[in-house]
């Protein structure tokens, strides 16, 4: 097998908060080693609920927040060991597009100054009508290279926020709920970009979503994440959940079709605080097959086509 | 700057304004306006109540009202400005170094900043004077002191919340580092709010200074001052009232512009979420 | 026979912005009524209108009616319109984590409304809220009532919520996107107890909402609005199997689906045009694959469609499945 | 609760001992020594060195620290070195005049201000609004002891209404505590207006009217209970500032208070008495702080339970 891309091992962060006169010291573990390993040219989903880490670990590969513990490899290069200047080197094959399409912009920026900014950050040469290229890439006139985000749609401050991101022709592109804050009829134009930019460019994607039924759309290979712990990977699009916690997922997604309906059947119970996790599996509380195993031993990530943190899988 | 001449286009904007850039102009030409000097004394004139020949009356030694206040508006508007002015850019550097950096240096400065603040300006002034000596310097001085903790807040709060927008994360995925990120997207964005309320802190120092001008510790005689002015008239305020009045409308008049024009700023600049939340 | 509530022909605005043209809404019991548009579309205005809120936001009704049960709402007064919030239409709020009050506890937000609106005494409040609280399955539902907001859980929170909304026993509940800002798992948990009040205590329901899936799994009529009109209002069935209107053709390509391959999902171009630059003619024109002339030039009005629906298009489709 | 009560209150220890350091070096910095001012002209070094001896002026600057605050803690504030005094005399008998003018301004400033702020926000941008910010706007702009003079010319020698000066009547403190108070008056009345108007804004007021309250009870009994948690706060923290306000007015009004001392002895060079009367006004500010932090978590119960 050929290397990959982006290797991440056992990729740890803990937050500590309070400590202070006033506030209790608590902790939590936001991304508990996490081993995930991606191939050149594939998009990778990450989906769970709010507090399963998704957005943290999203950071961590880029390096944007410093890991606890673990390795991310690009190329074969541990992120976490680089030192400054390298890691500077190293952001211009890498880059990130951010939710909300309206704070990732800086308000007195125009958007030419935006699309300049990669190239004054990384000291590179910018060539002439570089701009308009680059916003012709993602579908917008050059005209709005004068206009303040203010003046723009939340679409097509998005699409400055891809060509933002692609303005050094990075090899791997992390999208964090890209469309998360758009309408329906804008995320898909932008899923739609997206997509055409990947199979132009031969870009490798991490697409972090809460939106199941969008990842199984747009990804090849999709982890399912639960309080800070992968849970399950599911190898194809289209397999056939063996988490508990994915099926549950998946019967919660509504179909946009009447003629399909389902009696909706919840899960119980609520997402625990990550700064009291049980012992064992951080889903057995919720869990319809749970044991008592399950409550006294956590179930690691087995290592196999289709791995599944479960004692219990389906 | 843009913003400030939007802002003479609003009706409470141009009156405030105006008047201000009318306060500047008599500061400026205050020797030229009128045909008395603000220092020689005609004892047989003086205790004029407001005439034609002088509009707003003579003090006790003779002296033309008018002519001092114009000459007073030049100290006290340059006092407060420059006090004002080394006040703002001391407290950016101190607040954006707090904020920026964080950690124990933050705590201390927080500590400081907090304790400093919630004591009376007017307090603060006052010991200081007495520490540097009254006159002009002294008291610009002892204002500029008093305001850094106001600056010093502001500028850490704004940085705070601007190190949590979305766009600075942005910039670091690009690999930017701390000065880009410092002096590209944080102190631009802090500048407006903090500015602004420069401004409307030079409303508050007029009053500082005038009130120091009351004990006798700012500009001492002969410079008039619209403080050092209503001092003389405090002991007479009962025999030539209008000694007193007119410095003192003077000071309430430039105060309420300079915070209509604030207020018209701080619309047109669209922050005054930003600067309550600041605040 | 009139509907339960009846908005006939409403415009709103607020200020001088016309927000609402012409919305035509109709709404029994027993029947859930999907509103859907993306934002900016009026949604939650209409759900003001249908409340007699609109004051609150400096808003009016230009033109049309809105009839809660046979009364026109313009003809009740302030204190009218009162009488009927929180007694006879329950609203529940899209983010149930900022609609409680802070600084009061749970129980005596539900027991005002059944103190207010039925005369009930404090322990007689009390207890129907209890009774409320354990039949949406909130647990303990005796020590949640003395708890303060900031104690209980999103999901936990739009169940009191909910309870709020049916203390007054109302006859129709109105829910503005009432699980956007909750995990898909509880927003199933939510939609559940939403559905089992219409089918159990035969309460009218509209359900505004920009989630296609929802629609799809809960409604029985849908209304679509698009800029401050209604484009098609029509029983779920056929809207998804063949709606009429463009727009709610295109909104439906825009999700995905089950096994839907990689490159087959549809964005619609440009974006909603903000209320100070409507278009002329059709508002969406610009948007619209089918737009001529006319469609450029001339509103187009709401028409019938043979199985009872309206559309308001040039070039609607036929809609028979 | 109990447990944060004590942890309130142990952390004024810490910030006590950095105000004492500030108020005890700040005394030491001011130019003029009040030795000189006791000496007759041409007194001999020696008579110089024994005078500082005895007032301790010699040690090296830690221990005089040390000396004074060790008295301090025990009550024991010293003589004062002009008026020949116990210090702590002179506090005690300035201390209840500023007290009750620092009191009754601080009640006036809270109920006009609340008071007003909430007509104000109640008739958003209409003309009560708009007269209510505009006269607080004006008060605030008027430098007090001007303010004062003017008030004392029309109401008491033009009006003969209230007595000049002094402090030997209640009718003396009426224009004292509306010079101050107006002050405070616009502060509160522009922190509630702006508090009201957020607190307005909220989501779940929107789901109060829609559950069929009166507007009027949705006001007073959620809004201006949401808003007054800053506006306690802030005043609570802002006690420090109002009372600042005092030391002018009370020279305005020759008020025998710690303001007047407090300049008379500042221009007298007079040690013991100025760090005496800083010391009062840190102490009060620093209570008001521990005020304001106490009000906020008995009003609002997500303080309380962050503390917890």
């Amino acid at each position: 097998m050929t290397q990959p891309l982006i290797q991440l091992r056992a990729l740890t962060r803990r937050f500590e908060t309070g400590g202070g006169w006033f506030t209790p010291a608590r902790s939590m573990t936001a991304v508990r080693a996490v081993d995930l390993a991606i191939a050149r040219g594939e998009v990778v989903g990450v989906v769970g609920e709010s507090g399963c880490g998704k957005s943290t670990l999203a950071r961590l590969v880029l390096r944007l927040i410093e890991p606890t513990s673990g390795q991310i490899l690009l190329d074969g290069t541990d992120l976490t060991a680089l030192p400054r200047a390298a890691l500077r080197a190293a952001r211009r094959r890498m880059a990130m597009v951010f939710q909300d399409p309206y704070s990732s912009l800086d308000p007195r920026y125009t958007v030419a100054d935006v699309l300049a900014e990669p190239f004054v950050v990384q000291r590179r040469p910018m060539d002439k009508g570089a701009a308009e290229a680059m916003l012709a890439d993602v579908g917008l006139p050059a005209s709005v290279a004068a206009s303040h985000p203010h003046q723009l749609s939340g679409g097509q401050r998005q699409r400055v926020g891809i060509a933002r991101a692609l303005a050094l022709r990075p090899d791997f592109i992390v999208l964090d709920e890209p469309t998360a804050s758009l309408d329906v009829s804008i995320q898909a134009q932008i899923i739609e970009l997206l997509s055409g930019l990947r199979d132009r460019l031969g870009l490798t994607y991490l697409f972090i979503s809460h939106d199941l039924g969008l990842v199984r759309y747009f990804c090849d290979r999709i982890v399912v994440m639960y309080l800070g712990a992968v849970v399950e990977v599911l190898p194809r699009p289209d397999a056939a959940p063996r988490h508990p916690y994915t099926q549950a997922l998946m019967q919660s997604n509504l179909s946009p079709d009447p003629s399909r309906r389902r009696a909706i059947a919840p899960l119980a119970g609520e997402i625990p605080s990550p700064f009291s996790l049980p012992p064992g599996c951080a889903f057995a509380g919720r869990c319809p097959r749970a044991s008592d195993r399950c409550r006294t031993e956590r179930p690691a990530l087995e290592t196999a086509e289709h791995p599944v943190a479960c004692f219990h899988p389906i | 700057m843009r913003a400030v001449l939007r802002a003479f286009r609003r009706p409470m904007g141009a009156i405030a304004g105006g008047w201000l850039l009318a306060m500047i102009f008599v500061a400026v030409f205050a020797a030229w306006l009128t045909p008395y000097d603000y220092d020689i004394q005609a004892l047989k004139e003086a205790y004029q109540p407001p005439s034609p020949a002088h509009w707003l009356g003579t003090d006790e030694f003779g002296r033309d009202l008018l002519t001092r206040l114009f000459h007073g508006a030049r100290t006290s508007l340059s006092v407060s400005s420059i006090a004002i002015g080394i006040s703002v850019l001391c407290g950016m550097v101190l607040g954006a170094a707090a904020g920026w950096f964080g950690g124990r240096f933050d705590r201390a400065v927080t500590v400081v900043v907090d304790l400093t603040w919630s004591f009376p300006e007017i307090l603060i002034a006052l010991i200081l004077v007495a520490i540097i000596g009254p006159g002009t310097t002294g008291t610009m001085a002892a204002i500029g002191v008093a305001y850094l903790a106001q600056f010093t807040r502001l500028t850490r709060a704004q940085i705070m919340m601007l190190k949590g927008e979305t766009f600075i994360e942005a910039a670091r995925s690009l690999g930017a580092g701390n000065a880009h990120i410092l002096f590209r997207h944080l102190l631009p964005n802090a500048l407006a709010p903090v500015l602004v309320s420069a401004m409307l802190a030079t409303g508050d120092a007029i009053i500082l200074e005038a009130t120091l001008g009351f004990f006798g510790l700012g500009a001492q005689p002969p410079t008039p001052s619209w403080g050092a002015m209503m001092s003389a008239g405090s002991a007479l305020v009962f025999k030539a009232p209008w000694i007193i009045l007119f410095p003192g409308l003077a000071v309430a008049i430039t105060v309420v512009a300079i915070n209509l024009f604030g207020d018209a700023l701080i619309a047109e600049l669209d922050i005054r979420a930003r600067m309550r939340r600041a605040a | 026979m009139s509907a339960l509530l009846q908005l006939s022909g409403v415009s709103v605005a607020i200020g001088k912005a016309h927000l609402l043209e012409g919305i035509d809404l109709a709404l029994d019991r027993g029947q859930i009524l999907g509103l859907v548009g993306e934002s900016g579309s009026g949604k939650s205005l209409t759900a003001m209108a249908a409340m007699g809120l609109l004051p609150l936001i400096g808003g009016r009704v230009t033109a049309g009616e809105v009839r809660f049960d046979g009364t026109d709402l313009s003809t009740l007064g302030e204190a009218g319109r009162r009488h009927l919030r929180g007694r006879r239409i329950g609203f529940v709020t899209q983010n149930p984590m900022t609609a409680l009050d802070p600084v009061q506890r749970i129980g005596a937000q539900i027991d005002v409304v059944s103190r207010l609106h039925l005369g009930l005494d404090k322990a007689a409040a009390r207890a129907r809220t209890l009774d409320l609280m354990a039949q949406l399955r909130i647990p303990e539902a005796a020590a949640v009532a003395e708890a303060w907001p900031h104690q209980l859980s999103g999901g936990m929170k739009q169940r009191i919520v909910i309870a709020m909304a049916l203390a007054g026993d109302p006859d129709l509940i109105i829910a503005d996107e009432p699980t956007t800002a909750l995990d898909v798992t509880v927003q199933a948990q939510i939609l559940q107890i939403l559905a089992g009040l219409v089918r159990d205590r035969g309460l009218a329901l509209m359900l505004i909402t920009h989630d296609m899936g929802v629609v799809a799994q809960l409604c029985d009529r849908v209304a679509v609005l698009y800029a401050g009109r209604l484009a098609e209002e029509r029983a779920v069935g056929p809207i998804f199997a063949a709606p009429a209107h463009p727009y709610t053709r295109a909104l439906t390509l825009c999700i995905p689906r089950e096994g839907m391959a990689r490159g087959s999902l549809h964005g619609i171009p440009g974006a909603v045009p903000s209320a100070a630059a409507y278009p002329a003619g059709c508002r969406f024109h610009p948007r619209c694959a089918r737009a001529d002339a006319t469609c450029r030039a001339t509103v187009p009005a709401l028409s019938a469609l043979p199985d009872g629906g309206l559309v308001a298009c040039h070039h609607a489709e036929p809609g028979a499945p | 609760m109990i447990s944060y009560l004590i942890r309130r209150v142990l952390m004024l220890v810490p910030v006590f001992l950095a105000v004492s350091v500030i108020i005890f070096l700040i005394l030491h910095f001011i130019p003029g020594d009040p030795i000189d001012n006791l000496l007759k002209v041409g007194s001999s070094p020696a008579a110089r060195a024994e005078m500082e001896a005895r007032y301790g002026l010699d040690r090296p600057l830690p221990v005089q620290y040390a000396i004074w605050l060790g008295k301090v803690l025990t009550g024991d504030l010293g003589t004062a070195i002009v008026a020949r005094r116990p210090v702590l005399d002179m506090i005690a008998q300035a201390l209840p005049h500023s007290l009750r003018l620092g009191g009754l301004a601080l009640l006036f400033s809270s109920v006009m201000g609340i008071g007003l702020g909430v007509v104000a926000a109640l008739n958003r941008d209409r003309w009560p609004d708009r007269a209510i910010m505009g006269g607080v706007l004006l008060g605030s702009t008027m430098p007090s002891f001007w303010l004062g003079l003017i008030l004392m010319l029309v109401f008491s020698v033009w009006l003969g209404w209230f007595p000049v000066s002094g402090a030997r009547s209640w009718t003396a403190l009426v224009l004292p505590v509306l010079t101050i108070g107006l002050g405070g008056t616009a502060l509160v009345a522009r922190i509630t207006r702006v508090a009201m108007i957020e607190a307005a804004g909220k989501d779940f007021v929107m789901l109060l009217h829609a559950k069929g309250l009166s507007p009027l009870r949705i006001q007073l009994r959620h809004v201006l209970r949401h808003a007054l948690i800053p506006v306690v706060t802030i005043l609570a923290l802002r006690i420090g500032w109002i009372l600042g306000g005092a030391v002018t007015v009370e020279v305005v009004f020759a008020r025998p208070g710690l303001g007047t001392l407090l300049i008379k002895s500042l221009s007298q060079h007079d040690y013991p008495v100025v760090q005496a009367c800083l010391l009062m006004l840190a102490m009060a500010v620093m209570l008001g702080t521990l005020l304001g932090d106490l009000l906020q978590a008995a009003m609002d119960p997500r303080v309380r339970a962050a503390l917890a």
